[in-house]
């Protein structure tokens, strides 16, 4: 997660897709130093639930609902159609999950994940694409209508069968397989060395094993699932024709309509593979919870807006900033001696980013980090955390990050923009 | 000349945009192997046309004929199977993405689940290293300056085998070495048998480089002339109801007094090569200083330090104040006006009607400020003024900016900067795209401002017109001055010569260049 | 899929309600069920009520919190002969209200000493019953370590983890009690977003907590399912609902490992009270909902506590007698 | 003119119509009757007690719609208004109840120091938008959730003067709480807030900043031109920093009706979803301050008139959903209405063409 203070501005396409050689080393640097920062934290905090992997395997499942609903947003944000209404394509994501894996098993939940998302798809592409109306309008009325339907219709359908209410759906019977790395982890019943580790209570030891052991043990078909949807859509973005054709849709679609593009077809299938996207998304909550409960998305919709900006409307930010979010939060749910820790970690990191950044004759850029990153220090040493600040954790986090980080946006050029299908003019 | 084979033949093609007839039955012919001018007003409905035979448009009645075959486009892509290719008068390329995606955009080479990145590349590159283009395939859009544009543009067509290339307006936002290299380009073309049809407001490149001309006024075509039988007067007298432009020779010198200048100004971040590097002039009342430039050598910095848009090392003085701390608010309100590079981008709110379009820049005072409120009425009789004073037609204070031509927009934005009687004017490009009657009319407001006495720093890419206008010519090379020149003693070659690099009154100048790089 | 929906469609166009038109009216007024705790369990005695009396009822929801009032003045003019006003924003609302001859109103869950003239008070001494989860928790646990997830950090959600706290620390002084609250006063998600209580299981289990009560309503959900995915065969965890018997209300599978649920019978008094108003016996003044009563309490399905049995009824005795006062935080 | 009148009337008109329309079809498809549904709620909606509670609960929707508009005119989406009024509530709650003030001091003051918080709340998007050109849509999301809890911490370890479940802090007197302003007497309180002239007040100085001021010009060319602004001397980040604390010192009122008028207190239950219901109020009412009145009464209309749907065994939410529906439909609505009237303008155009001689041709017509 301190990868993302070395985050870039937005590249354009880059030249290669797997990093280079000077990027991989650069990110293997502060993986060690991220490493070195938890152990050390880990003591100076007395914090064991930094390096757990529980807190770990939380952070990893706490994050995937975000990464995948972001990245919803981002098919949708790529071809120029700004989407406020992820929140409403989650929504009915997981009531369709909950109703699809009550009736046919958790497979299906996913699916009617899918097309509980599509649902609102479709309305925002016809009357955003189609219509041409107001974007933000379209959106907000979408958060709202799903939230009132899903009310309206649960009451109809979940209400009165046998262990569903207004508020949730009967249980989904069955679970989806969880997988772990055979050897490392434990995976397909087999030695799971870093358990071992993790127990030994040994320095580097057992910090190196609990992260790892929470990264890749049990995890549930779902969230690989839809982490690969990252790098999936990283090469669509990137490297296909229709990657191409998608992001000149949200750049400068008049381009692409000239040299016989179709740029309605094209944000068609963005706006409509994005709502699968937030509705998978609602369907990943839904299999966690064995069913549909009112509210659950809980906002994760605009937490992965959020994201989807934060992480430059690139594949890879999104993946930083939806990982910085899930492991703040899976930290802010845990003991507080565990949020001393990440702050400890935080302050220390800031400290350096700040100093670099001035050794590098950057001062104004340096500043910002170097004086938040001694408040943090001060913070750390003297002031006592008042306990529920742990539930703001992740957003206080990003923030923080935010501010030091200096990233310079670049929203896709025609975001927002209107593009009537006869006689358009650029 | 040989008979030549007919490629493109258009008859009786109507288009009509609303109760607005654009096209009137026009007939057009373009032979295999020539260059075909368009010449016409603004507005004449040369660019329609293009866009019907380019698909984009369909028109109303009329057909096209593709080598005898008779043709309906319902879409872009089919005029382009049919080897009919575009280059828009306004750029249409997408800023994020690099060259070769611009190129291949919608024609993919590769499978649907991949993209072939490298054999998209190489074919690019290949593109524009057999037509003499040196652009980087690899080079995103933002960071090439409008000539480059144009070669990826041009490249777009060529990457489609195009054998009919449409180029509307290509030169107009080119300098002279470059819209050379483009004339070169368009012959290689032509020799390989293509057809180009090319639009362009400045006559005498039509009467240089064309085979064919075809003029068009108000949607209909006026008269067809081959360029060895034909002047700029017959053209002009044919398009328009005006004389050409011209400047009589200045009868009194300009005043002693120094409006506007700029001491050392130096634009860029420390430890960068700056955009602009040590600049120092001066502009005398009643003067016009012009200022020649390939785009891209600290022009735009210029005015933005001038204006105090960027942050600038070094002092700006107006009439001897030094403006330098001052905001561009402040440096307006002390009787600084300011036409702009580029209209569409921050000359004008497109989507506001004339009326607050007229206020931009006036806002601080009376007539349009009272008190805190914004009068509206005082900005209509602003926007009256103008319009009737600078006879911009297309409408009155309530239309919008978007709906005028380019023309129009461009008179309505010299008439508001003059229009407040400025002690200092800088105008950029005043005349882009303009057509020659607009043209006339802007040159006569600069000149009967400048005899009352304002100074003019005149940024121009149109050395005629910077000869014609300026008393004094600085050339700016690399972000420095490489040399003054005075306009009647020399001519546009000699002014290429400085713009290229190729000559230097700075001394050591080149050599310190070179070493910064 | 709206022809599948309406298909199983339960409710049908009803444009009047049901029931004789001379029947009593009574209207319950309060915010939207779904809340898996006092709002569902009060909307549950409202409906199992209109099953056994005969009376007209008024169903009035309204998921704002600012018109109180309205509902109020709605129910009273729609005639109902007894409000009965769901948590304890109607406390303010029904003292200003005070001139109502022919409504009676009834407050449910109000804070403990709330007297109101001409309303009946209900209120649940919901410690109480923590206090015993809590010793049953202390008494099931083998690490010494047990853990309460509450959804909002506030008072009423603070109490279930005051008694808990007592309860387990009455048995074993040094027993360590994690807490942990989803969200902040003021923010209801921490009530329905079982990912996260799942999480927060996860994270107390693992840090060493063999127990977790979950007053935390959806949320809750999540802390069950994680006591059967965080159990192994050699080391079994727990979970403690709240408000029902939560070991009827969730599947098979996880059963097994719902030690018991804190009742807090807010159905009884929705029930009670209407009974108590059609008999004409409902009067005015403060109920209190405790153990003595069986207002609160706990639940022994599955038949873990047997063997602890004895201990846990002792205290439930010492609370009864008042040789144990419980602490609040209320 | 009298077209333009009957367009901007039958924008709204056929937004209801058609929302009425889709949930009609709805509560029909479900196997609910509309008819009886729309029939109970008219009548509860149109007795005097629930047109003024309607007024009422339109005031903070209204004074929403405002705070979102006041940023959106400027091209910004603040979407923090949730976190800025929460944190203005909590400030002008603590005011209005310890200022040692009459309530002729202490009621402006109050307000005031509301708006204050709001807009500070606002500053830091703005802040970070200029500064470090971060989206203020993301910020503002982050600095909501911050705010709850913020609030919550100082609710329950400074503030709180209440005791048992009443998280409150202390209560307002009438020296600090807003008075009626008029009881209309007409049955059972129909007394209309004072809020009514707050908001009112607002309205028009939302009118005058936005559509009549230098600075609200200046506001509309940063917006949609920020090169152009820049050209005629207008400084962009400042427009950006105004609009953000203007539309932050508006949304600090949202709460102030609930605090100084119903609860006399900030008991950490503020109303939740008023910004989007606010936001509503302002889409459907075009940004115009008038048009947002309506748009706000009819929102809170509707919100009050579902409150008897228990009487027909309807689910409240049924409210829910139509008010998501006219939400919806007011932007088809006014996409219905503006063709037709390119299509009126078209076809008067070609009438009136055919009418006139040839004489003047197609260069004349476009100019
Ligand atoms: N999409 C459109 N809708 C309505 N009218 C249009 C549209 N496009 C062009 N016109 C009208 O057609 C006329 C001709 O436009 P056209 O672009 O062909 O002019 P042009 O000859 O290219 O002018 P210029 O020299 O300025 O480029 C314009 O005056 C304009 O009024
Ligand atoms: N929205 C519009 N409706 C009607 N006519 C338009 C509209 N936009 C542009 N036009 C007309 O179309 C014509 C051509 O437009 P185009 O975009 O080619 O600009 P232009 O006038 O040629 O500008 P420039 O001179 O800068 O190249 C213009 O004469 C203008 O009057
Ligand atoms: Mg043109
Ligand atoms: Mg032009």
């Amino acid at each position: 997660m301190t990868d993302t203070i070395t985050h870039v501005a937005a590249r354009p396409s880059p030249t290669r897709l797997a990093p280079g050689r000077a990027a991989l080393r650069t990110g293997l640097r502060w993986a060690l130093l991220g490493f070195g920062l938890i152990v050390i934290a880990q003591y100076v905090a007395d914090a064991p639930g930094i390096a757990a992997s529980s807190t770990w395997g939380s952070a990893l499942r706490l994050t995937v609902p975000i990464a995948i609903v972001a990245m919803g947003g981002l098919y949708s944000e790529r071809a120029g159609i700004i989407n406020v209404g992820l929140e409403g394509m989650m929504i009915g994501g997981t009531w369709m999950a909950g109703l699809f894996g009550w009736l046919w098993g958790p497979w299906a939940a996913l699916g009617g994940g899918i097309v509980g998302g599509l649902i609102f798809g479709l309305l925002m592409a016809l009357l955003c694409i189609e219509m041409g109306l107001n974007q933000l309008i379209v959106g907000v009325s979408i958060n709202v209508i799903a939230a009132a339907l899903a009310r309206f219709m649960a009451d109809i359908v979940f209400n009165g069968v046998d262990g569903g209410t207004i508020a949730h759906s009967p249980r989904i019977g069955g679970s989806l397989p969880t997988i772990g790395i055979p050897f490392l982890s434990g995976g397909f019943g087999t030695f799971d060395l870093t358990r071992v580790m993790e127990a030994s209570g040994l320095p580097v030891v057992a910090q190196l094993g609990g992260i790892v052991g929470g990264l890749t043990r049990d995890v549930s078909i779902t969230a690989v699932i839809g982490l690969l949807l990252i790098p999936a859509t990283a090469y669509v973005l990137w490297r296909t024709p229709f990657g191409l054709r998608w992001r000149a849709a949200g750049e400068r679609p008049a381009a692409l309509q000239a040299l016989g593009g179709d740029v309605h077809r094209t944000r068609w299938l963005a706006v409509l593979i994005g709502s699968g996207m937030a509705g998978f998304a609602g369907g990943y909550l839904v299999l966690i919870s064995q069913g549909y409960v009112e509210h659950q998305t809980a906002g994760r919709g605009f937490i992965g807006l959020a994201t989807l900006i934060f992480g430059n409307w690139m594949p890879s930010g999104v993946f930083l900033g939806s990982s910085l979010f899930g492991f703040s939060d899976a930290v802010g749910l845990g003991r507080p001696e565990t949020f001393r820790a990440l702050l400890f970690i935080l302050a220390i990191v800031f400290v350096v980013v700040g100093v670099s950044r001035i050794m590098k004759g950057e001062r104004r850029g340096g500043i910002a980090p170097l004086v938040l990153g001694v408040v943090l220090v001060l913070v750390f040493l003297f002031v006592p955390l008042p306990s529920g600040l742990a539930t703001a954790a992740p957003y206080l986090v990003t923030l923080a990050v935010l501010v030091v980080a200096g990233v310079t946006m670049r929203p896709p050029a025609a975001l927002g923009h209107v593009f009537p299908r006869k006689n358009a003019r650029s | 000349m040989v008979e030549r084979k007919e490629l493109v033949r258009l008859t009786g093609i109507v288009k009509r945009f609303g109760t607005f007839v654009a096209n009137d039955r026009i007939d057009l012919s373009v032979k295999a192997g020539t260059v075909h001018a368009i010449v016409g007003e603004n507005g004449a409905g040369k660019s329609t046309l293009m866009k019907i035979l380019a698909g984009e448009e369909n028109p109303d009645e009329g057909t096209i004929e593709i080598e005898g075959v008779e043709r309906s486009f319902r879409s872009p892509r089919e005029a382009q199977r049919a080897g009919v290719g575009i280059v828009h008068q306004h750029f249409l390329l997408a800023d994020a993405l690099r060259v070769w995606e611009n190129v291949v955009l919608a024609d993919e080479p590769g499978s649907a689940l991949r993209l072939d990145t490298a054999g998209a590349r190489r074919r690019v590159g290949e593109l524009a290293a057999a037509n003499g283009f040196s652009v980087d395939v690899d080079a995103v859009v933002r960071d090439l300056g409008v000539g480059a544009r144009q070669r990826v543009e041009i490249l777009k067509v060529l990457y489609r085998d195009a054998r009919i290339i449409i180029l509307d307006e290509p030169t107009a936002v080119l300098v002279p070495s470059e819209a050379q290299s483009l004339f070169a380009a368009m012959r290689a073309f032509t020799e390989a048998g293509a057809s180009v049809i090319f639009i362009s407001h400045k006559l005498d490149e039509v009467l240089d480089f064309a085979d064919e001309i075809t003029v068009i006024r108000a949607g209909e075509v006026v008269g067809h002339r081959m360029p060895a039988e034909t002047s700029a007067r017959e053209l002009a007298s044919l398009m328009v109801k005006v004389a050409m432009p011209s400047v009589e020779p200045r009868i009194e010198p300009p005043g002693e007094q120094i409006v506007l200048e700029g001491r050392g100004l130096t634009v860029g971040d420390e430890g960068e090569v700056p955009a602009l590097d040590d600049v120092s002039f001066s502009v005398r009342a009643g003067e016009i200083l012009g200022v020649a430039g390939v785009e891209g050598n600290g022009q735009s910095e210029l005015m933005l330090a001038l204006l105090g848009r960027v942050a600038a090392r070094g002092t700006v003085s107006v009439s001897g104040a030094d403006v330098s701390g001052l905001s561009t608010e402040q440096r307006r309100g002390g009787g600084m006006a300011y036409i702009p590079e580029d209209r569409h981008h921050d000359g004008l709110v497109l989507s506001m009607p004339l009326r607050e379009n007229a206020a931009l820049g006036h806002h601080t005072h009376r007539p349009v400020k009272r008190g805190p409120w914004f009068s509206r009425s005082g900005a209509a009789a602003v926007a009256e003024r103008i319009i009737a004073r600078f006879d911009v037609r297309g409408g009155g204070p309530m239309t919008l900016a978007s709906s005028l031509s380019g023309g129009n927009q461009q008179k309505f934005i010299v008439g508001r900067e003059l229009g407040s009687d400025p002690r200092v004017l800088i105008a950029a490009h005043p005349t882009r795209g303009v057509d020659i009657g607009a043209q006339s009319a802007v040159w006569a407001e600069l000149i009967e401002a400048r005899d009352r006495g304002l100074g003019t720093l005149l940024i121009s890419a149109d050395l005629d017109e910077l000869l014609a206008l300026s008393d004094r010519v600085i050339v700016f090379y690399r972000g420095t001055i490489v040399g003054e020149l005075d306009p009647r003693a020399t001519d546009a070659e000699t002014l290429g010569e400085y713009m290229t690099g190729v000559r230097s009154d700075r001394i050591a100048a080149p050599i310190d260049q070179e070493a910064a790089e | 899929a709206t022809l599948v929906l309406s298909a199983c469609s339960g409710q049908t166009a009803a444009t009047q309600p049901s029931g004789d038109p001379d029947a009593p009216k009574i209207a319950m007024i309060y915010g939207t069920t779904g809340d898996f705790s006092f709002m569902d369990s009060a909307y549950k005695g409202f409906t199992e009520a209109q099953e056994k009396y005969d009376f007209t009822p008024l169903d009035f929801s309204s998921p704002n919190t600012d018109d109180f009032q309205d509902r109020i003045d709605l129910a009273m003019s729609e005639g109902a002969g007894l409000a009965i006003g769901i948590g304890f924003q109607y406390a303010t609302p029904m003292a200003e209200t005070t001139d109502h001859p022919d409504t009676a109103f009834v407050a449910v869950d109000i804070d403990k000493g709330t007297t109101i003239p001409d309303v009946t008070t209900i209120s649940f001494a919901a410690e109480q019953s923590s206090y015993l989860v809590g010793v049953a928790a202390a008494l099931a646990s083998t690490t010494g370590h047990v853990g309460f997830i509450g959804g909002v950090d506030q008072p009423s959600i603070q109490n279930f983890f005051v008694g808990f706290e007592a309860g387990a620390k009455s048995v074993n002084p040094d027993i360590v009690v994690d807490s942990t609250y989803l969200s902040p006063l003021g923010d209801f998600t921490g009530f329905s977003d079982p990912t996260k209580g799942k999480e927060a299981a996860t994270s107390m289990y693992a840090g060493g907590a063999d127990v977790i009560y979950a007053a935390a309503g959806g949320s809750g959900l999540g802390v069950y399912e994680q006591a059967l995915a965080s159990s192994t065969p050699d080391a079994k965890v727990w979970a403690i609902g709240v408000d029902g018997d939560v070991y009827q209300q969730v599947d098979e599978s996880i059963k097994p490992y719902i030690l018991t649920s804190a009742i807090k019978n807010v159905n009884v008094a929705v029930e009670d009270s209407i009974a108590a108003f059609l008999d004409g016996t409902l009067e005015p003044g403060e109920q209190l909902f405790d153990l003595s009563n069986d207002g609160v309490g706990y639940s022994t399905s599955g038949g873990f506590l047997d063997e602890f049995e004895a201990q846990i009824e002792e205290a439930r005795q010492a609370i009864i007698d008042g040789d144990i006062t419980v602490p609040s935080a209320l | 003119m009298i077209r333009r009148i009957v367009l901007t009337l039958s924008g709204p008109v056929v937004s209801v119509l058609l929302a009425l329309l889709v949930t009609t079809l709805f509560l029909s498809l479900s196997g609910y009757s509309a008819a009886s549904a729309y029939e109970v709620m008219w009548n509860y909606g149109i007795e005097p007690a629930s047109l003024v509670s309607a007024l009422n609960n339109a005031v903070p929707l209204y004074i929403a719609g405002i705070a979102a508009a006041f940023a959106l005119r400027m091209g910004l989406f603040n979407i923090g208004i949730d976190g800025q009024y929460r944190v203005a509530a909590l400030a002008g709650a603590v005011a209005a109840a310890q200022l040692p003030f009459d309530l002729a001091v202490r009621l402006p003051l109050s307000l005031l120091v509301g708006s204050v918080a709001g807009a500070l709340w606002a500053l830091v998007p703005a802040l970070l938008k200029v500064y470090r050109g971060v989206n203020e849509v993301i910020t503002s999301i982050l600095m909501n959730a911050i705010a709850t809890t913020v609030v919550a911490i100082l609710l329950a370890n400074v503030f709180r003067a209440g005791g048992g479940q009443d998280t409150g802090t202390a209560i307002i007197d009438e020296n600090g709480a807003m008075p009626v302003l008029v009881d209309l007497g007409i049955g059972n309180r129909t007394a209309i807030t004072g809020f009514l002239v707050v908001a009112i007040v607002l309205g028009v100085l939302f009118y005058l900043i936005q559509y009549r001021t230098v600075f609200g010009f200046t506001l509309q060319v940063a917006a949609r031109s920020p090169d152009a602004a820049e050209s005629a001397g207008i400084k962009v980040k400042h427009r950006i920093i105004w609009a953000m604390l203007g539309s932050g010192a508006i949304a600090g009122l949202i709460g102030m009706p609930h605090v100084l008028g119903t609860a006399h207190r900030f008991d950490g239950t503020l109303p939740i979803d008023l910004m989007f219901t606010g936001l509503a109020a302002a889409l459907l009412g075009r940004m115009h301050p008038i048009g947002m009145a309506f748009g706000a009464f009819l929102l809170a209309f509707v919100e009050r008139s579902s409150q008897v749907l228990g009487l027909v065994q309807l689910p409240t939410e049924v409210g829910s959903v139509f008010m998501a529906v006219i939400l919806l439909s007011s932007a088809i609505g006014y996409w219905f209405t503006e063709k037709a009237d390119q299509r009126i303008a078209l076809w008067r155009a070609i009438r009136a063409r055919r009418r006139m001689p040839l004489a003047t041709d197609g260069a004349e017509a476009a100019r």
